[in-house]
């Protein structure tokens, strides 16, 4: 049944993606892809996975909107509709159809006895209140296990800030 | 002792390069950034005479072993590789003061500096991970920098090429995501020495054979190989000639560096060239590369279009000697790298020296430039010839290498490819060679040039000369040691 | 075939965001169908976590023998929580381009660009 | 944007998000939360602030270059964190090294870092939502 369920909101994600990548006018684009956002972290919600969904909710529907609509001022609404572009869509269709074959050989979905269930994954489970005394799985990894990642990603949202203000200041007004 | 240098040399440009934010003198900046990349240019020298002496280091972050957390692994290949990334970052920066302080506006210095410091930390925890995704981070860190660094110049059509380099660098970087996921999936680690030892018994599932090729796409698209390069031909087109050393010895060269790990290290020669054949793709695009970009390279009147064109040639013999598929192949392929770091990041500061002097990069303007700048027409003449493979420099033992390696596999057609698209390659430096050296009748002589509007005449150049000779020099010794340097580079992949 | 089925879709989606980014000649377009494109990677990786009828990877005690229950692997939601928010950096640095792409060149289309 | 109603509520919601933003980020230990969330919550707040009350107000309470001083110490505590437990001996962010009595494990090592990624996070999307709104400081509007 849960299966059932996950299903359904995936095909509703899939359809609002299509219809993200399909629409004509700007301000329908930026209000689809917030729709989209919001759908991403139901399903991550259904697929057992709180920290991701909150994550994707806040930044994937609220910041993300607030950054595209407050760019929306500098650009016009309407914009052609391309065309069904046939080579394009080939190319993708077959890169699709290449990557789904390959992903026949995974465990299949929800299965237990997964590779990925053993390993790294077992060492946590065991001793994750041994080791950083949190009861969230995930932020003892976020933050000791595999804490140098998110050193990395820190520094990736830095980068994003200075990115933003050196690009913007070209003319700085002398005060 | 030496572990804690590992972390001194991947931390102490992300502080200080956060830290120049806080400050807004633009010299003491500046000062500042050529003490860090000197520290960790000493940094990496020591850490590499240490892994030669003591074999591979491994630095377990938080303390936690690999299959839980995450591990550096300091080898020979990449600890060789991170000294000679901060030699050349060292070297743009102390030979760029007077191009930055002319092309670069004073109020962006600081974070220009700051992001160029998290930038070179970035290449470095790429080379040195042993993890995929934080290899994955740090590929995003170091092109998330590269972008806007690439933002920044005079020129309005810099903006345009650093957002086509986004879009395109992001969905390389998202390949290489989808490979990662591809791979977990089929060996449950994130680990590369984890994977490596558990590759055997999964060789046969699809999921590692896609997962490999998404991967070595993604790397390809960042190294800039043939049909994938408009974005590098683009950005280097426009964006200010500060960056563009930094970033032609570093960003393209250390994919071809993960792209050598990868094939040759990580998934083994009997994998990539038995298993799934990676050597058509490579010698595809090679040659295609070659004959293509060296054509292109002789069209072009505009000196800087030239050197980028050449580069993308020159990957292209890389990734020709790198389909070969034996280990004296890689090390064919290692020395271009090496020349090609070496000789063509000399190449773009000297270009950058004779804008500051006669401020323009088009042919017409760059006549009789011997007669004030000698030095700068001495130097272009050593590096074209690394370039174009005249005996005595790397890219001559680079492509002698390659020939043999050519005859060995008896493909003859490549051999005819190689040998005259190295004699294109002679003609289009031949061709910038005569401009300097020949005055044309009705070139601006030296009487009516205007001097004072920020034209730096050869004896204000001095000291950023000096360091392109010490490039220059690097790049002689090598050439001329070439049995010592070819052994040196063998025991690098054992 | 049918228990694979969430992982194809969830490559239609990310496929998708990369017709999305061939076909539109607005930049605008092109920046939001990257977005869709990493949000299709990053539900592939959470789809590969999930185990069946798995509740959330935030345990009740300290060691996992005690309060023993059926979760979902916590790795790929770590390494997801990177990815989302790269890929909201990667959006703003791409639009703060595009605005300057905009005053610079009075146009964000992709035929007109190239123009010039 | 004078407009009576949206001030009356923007004055009346703001402490409360940045409540809830204080929650997920002390709360991430032992529930989903944790120093992203907390930092989109808290900058969702000020730009609650920049919209109704003009970006004008915005730059009184925090100008660009506080902003860019806030994410600089966010980095800063996260290296400094690691740092600190190289200078009592161990790997690089290995917090055992700073364990503490009244902190459980690992939870102060934890703490400090979940605190610097929330203060990068909070002051670099304020300040992009605040360049995208101005065009970089230059057009303040009302």
């Amino acid at each position: 049944m849960s299966l059932f369920i996950d299903v359904s909101i995936l095909i509703l994600v899939a359809l609002m993606a299509v219809a993200v990548v399909n629409t004509k006018n700007l301000l329908h684009v930026v209000i689809f892809s917030s729709v989209f956002s919001l759908l991403c972290a139901l399903l991550y919600l259904l697929m057992a996975a709180p920290d991701v969904a909150l994550t994707e909710a806040s930044i994937g529907a609220c910041v993300t909107t607030c950054f595209l609509l407050s760019a929306l001022k500098y650009l016009k609404d309407i914009d052609v509709r391309a065309k069904i572009d046939l080579p394009a869509l080939i190319v993708c269709s077959s890169l699709c159809a290449l990557l789904c074959y390959a992903s026949m050989d995974f465990h299949g979905y929800g299965d237990q006895a997964a590779i990925t269930n053993l390993g790294a994954v077992d060492y946590y489970k065991n001793n994750y209140g041994k080791d950083t005394g949190l009861l969230s799985i995930v932020n003892a990894i976020l933050a000791s296990y595999r804490g140098f990642d998110t050193f990395g990603e820190t520094l990736v949202i830095f980068l994003a800030g200075m990115s933003i203000s050196l690009i913007f200041e070209t003319k700085v007004l002398k005060k | 002792m030496i572990k804690n240098l590992v972390i001194l040399e991947m931390l102490l440009p992300i502080l200080i390069g956060v830290s120049h934010i806080v400050n807004r003198r633009a010299h003491l900046v500046y000062l500042v950034t050529c003490i860090t990349n000197v520290v960790v240019c000493v940094a990496a020298v020591f850490i590499c005479i240490h892994v030669f002496q003591s074999g591979d280091m491994h630095y377990y972050f938080g303390g936690w072993l690999p299959p839980a957390g995450i591990e550096f692994k300091i080898t020979k290949f990449n600890s060789v590789i991170t000294c000679l990334i901060s030699v050349i970052s060292t070297a743009t920066f102390l030979h760029g003061k007077n191009v930055m302080f002319d092309e670069i506006d004073i109020s962006k210095i600081n974070s220009f500096c700051g992001v160029f410091l998290i930038c070179l930390a970035g290449f470095i925890g790429v080379l040195l991970t042993n993890d995929f995704f934080n290899l994955y981070v740090f590929i995003e860190i170091s092109s998330l920098a590269s972008y806007s660094l690439i933002s920044i110049s005079k020129d309005k059509s810099s903006i345009k090429a650093a957002f086509c380099y986004l879009i395109i660098g992001s969905i390389a970087a998202t390949f290489i995501l989808i490979g990662i996921a591809y791979i977990y999936s089929a060996s449950g680690t994130l680990n590369i020495d984890d994977f490596i030892s558990k590759l055997p018994n999964i060789q046969e599932s699809n999921s590692v054979r896609i997962g490999y090729c998404l991967i070595l796409v993604g790397i390809l698209i960042k190294s800039g190989l043939f049909p994938l390069h408009t974005w590098l031909v683009d950005s280097y087109k426009s964006t200010n000639s500060f960056i563009v050393p930094f970033l032609n010895g570093t960003s393209s060269k250390i994919y071809i560096f993960l792209a050598i790990n990868l094939t040759y290290l990580i998934f083994g020669i009997h994998y990539s060239f038995h298993h799934l054949n990676i050597s058509f793709i490579f010698g595809a695009m090679g040659a295609m590369a070659i004959i293509m970009c060296s054509l292109a390279a002789l069209y072009q009147s505009n000196l800087r279009n030239m050197l980028i064109f050449s580069t993308v040639s020159q990957i292209g013999y890389t990734f020709v000697a790198l389909g070969l598929g034996s280990k004296a192949s890689a090390v064919a392929a290692i020395m271009f790298l090496f020349g090609n770091i070496l000789a063509k990041s000399s190449l773009f500061m000297l270009a950058s020296n004779i804008y500051l002097n006669r401020r323009s990069y088009d042919m017409s303007k760059l006549h009789n430039l011997k007669s004030h700048m000698p030095i700068v027409v001495v130097l272009f003449a050593i590096n074209g010839a690394s370039i174009a493979g005249v005996p005595l420099t790397i890219g001559f033992s680079a492509k002698i290498s390659l020939i043999i390696e050519l005859i060995k596999k008896d493909m003859w057609v490549m051999l005819a490819i190689v040998l005259c698209s190295s004699l294109v390659a002679i003609l289009y430096i031949w061709k910038f060679m005569e401009t300097f050296l020949y005055s044309k009748a009705g070139s601006i002589n030296d009487s009516k040039r205007k001097d004072g509007f920020g034209v730096y005449s050869e004896r204000e150049l001095y000291f950023p000369l000096s360091i392109i000779a010490f490039l220059t020099g690097a790049n002689l010794i090598c050439g001329v040691f070439f049995n010592r340097f070819a052994e040196f580079l063998n025991n690098l992949i054992l | 075939m049918f228990e694979h089925f969430p992982y194809m879709l969830c490559l239609f989606v990310a496929i998708v965001g990369i017709y999305g980014i061939a076909v539109n000649g607005n930049y605008f377009k092109k920046l939001i169908s990257l977005g869709v494109l990493q949000a299709g990677v990053i539900m592939f990786f959470i789809a590969i976590a999930k185990n069946k009828d798995a509740s959330a990877p935030i345990m009740d005690c300290l060691s996992f023998e005690e309060c023993e229950k059926v979760v979902a692997n916590p790795l790929p939601h770590v390494l997801m929580l990177t990815a989302i928010v790269v890929g909201v950096a990667t959006l703003s640095v791409g639009l703060s381009l595009i605005i300057r792409i905009k005053q610079e060149y009075k146009t964000v289309e992709d035929k007109e660009l190239q123009k010039e | 944007m004078n407009n009576k109603i949206l001030i009356t509520i923007a004055r009346l919601i703001f402490p409360c998000i940045i409540a809830l933003g204080f929650y997920i980020q002390i709360n991430g230990n032992n529930a989903p939360g944790g120093g992203f969330q907390a930092g989109v919550v808290m900058a969702s707040a000020f730009i609650l602030i920049c919209l109704v009350f003009g970006s004008n107000f915005m730059s009184k309470i925090l100008t660009v270059y506080k902003l860019k001083v806030f994410a600089a110490s966010g980095v800063f505590l996260y290296g400094a964190t690691g740092l600190l437990c190289m200078l009592f001996g161990s790997e690089f962010l290995n917090y055992t090294a700073i364990e503490n009595s009244f902190f459980s494990k690992q939870t102060l090592g934890i703490a400090l870092i979940e605190w610097g990624v929330g203060i990068t996070v909070f002051s670099v999307f304020t300040l992009g939502y605040y360049m995208f709104s101005t065009n970089g400081g230059k057009e303040k509007n009302v």
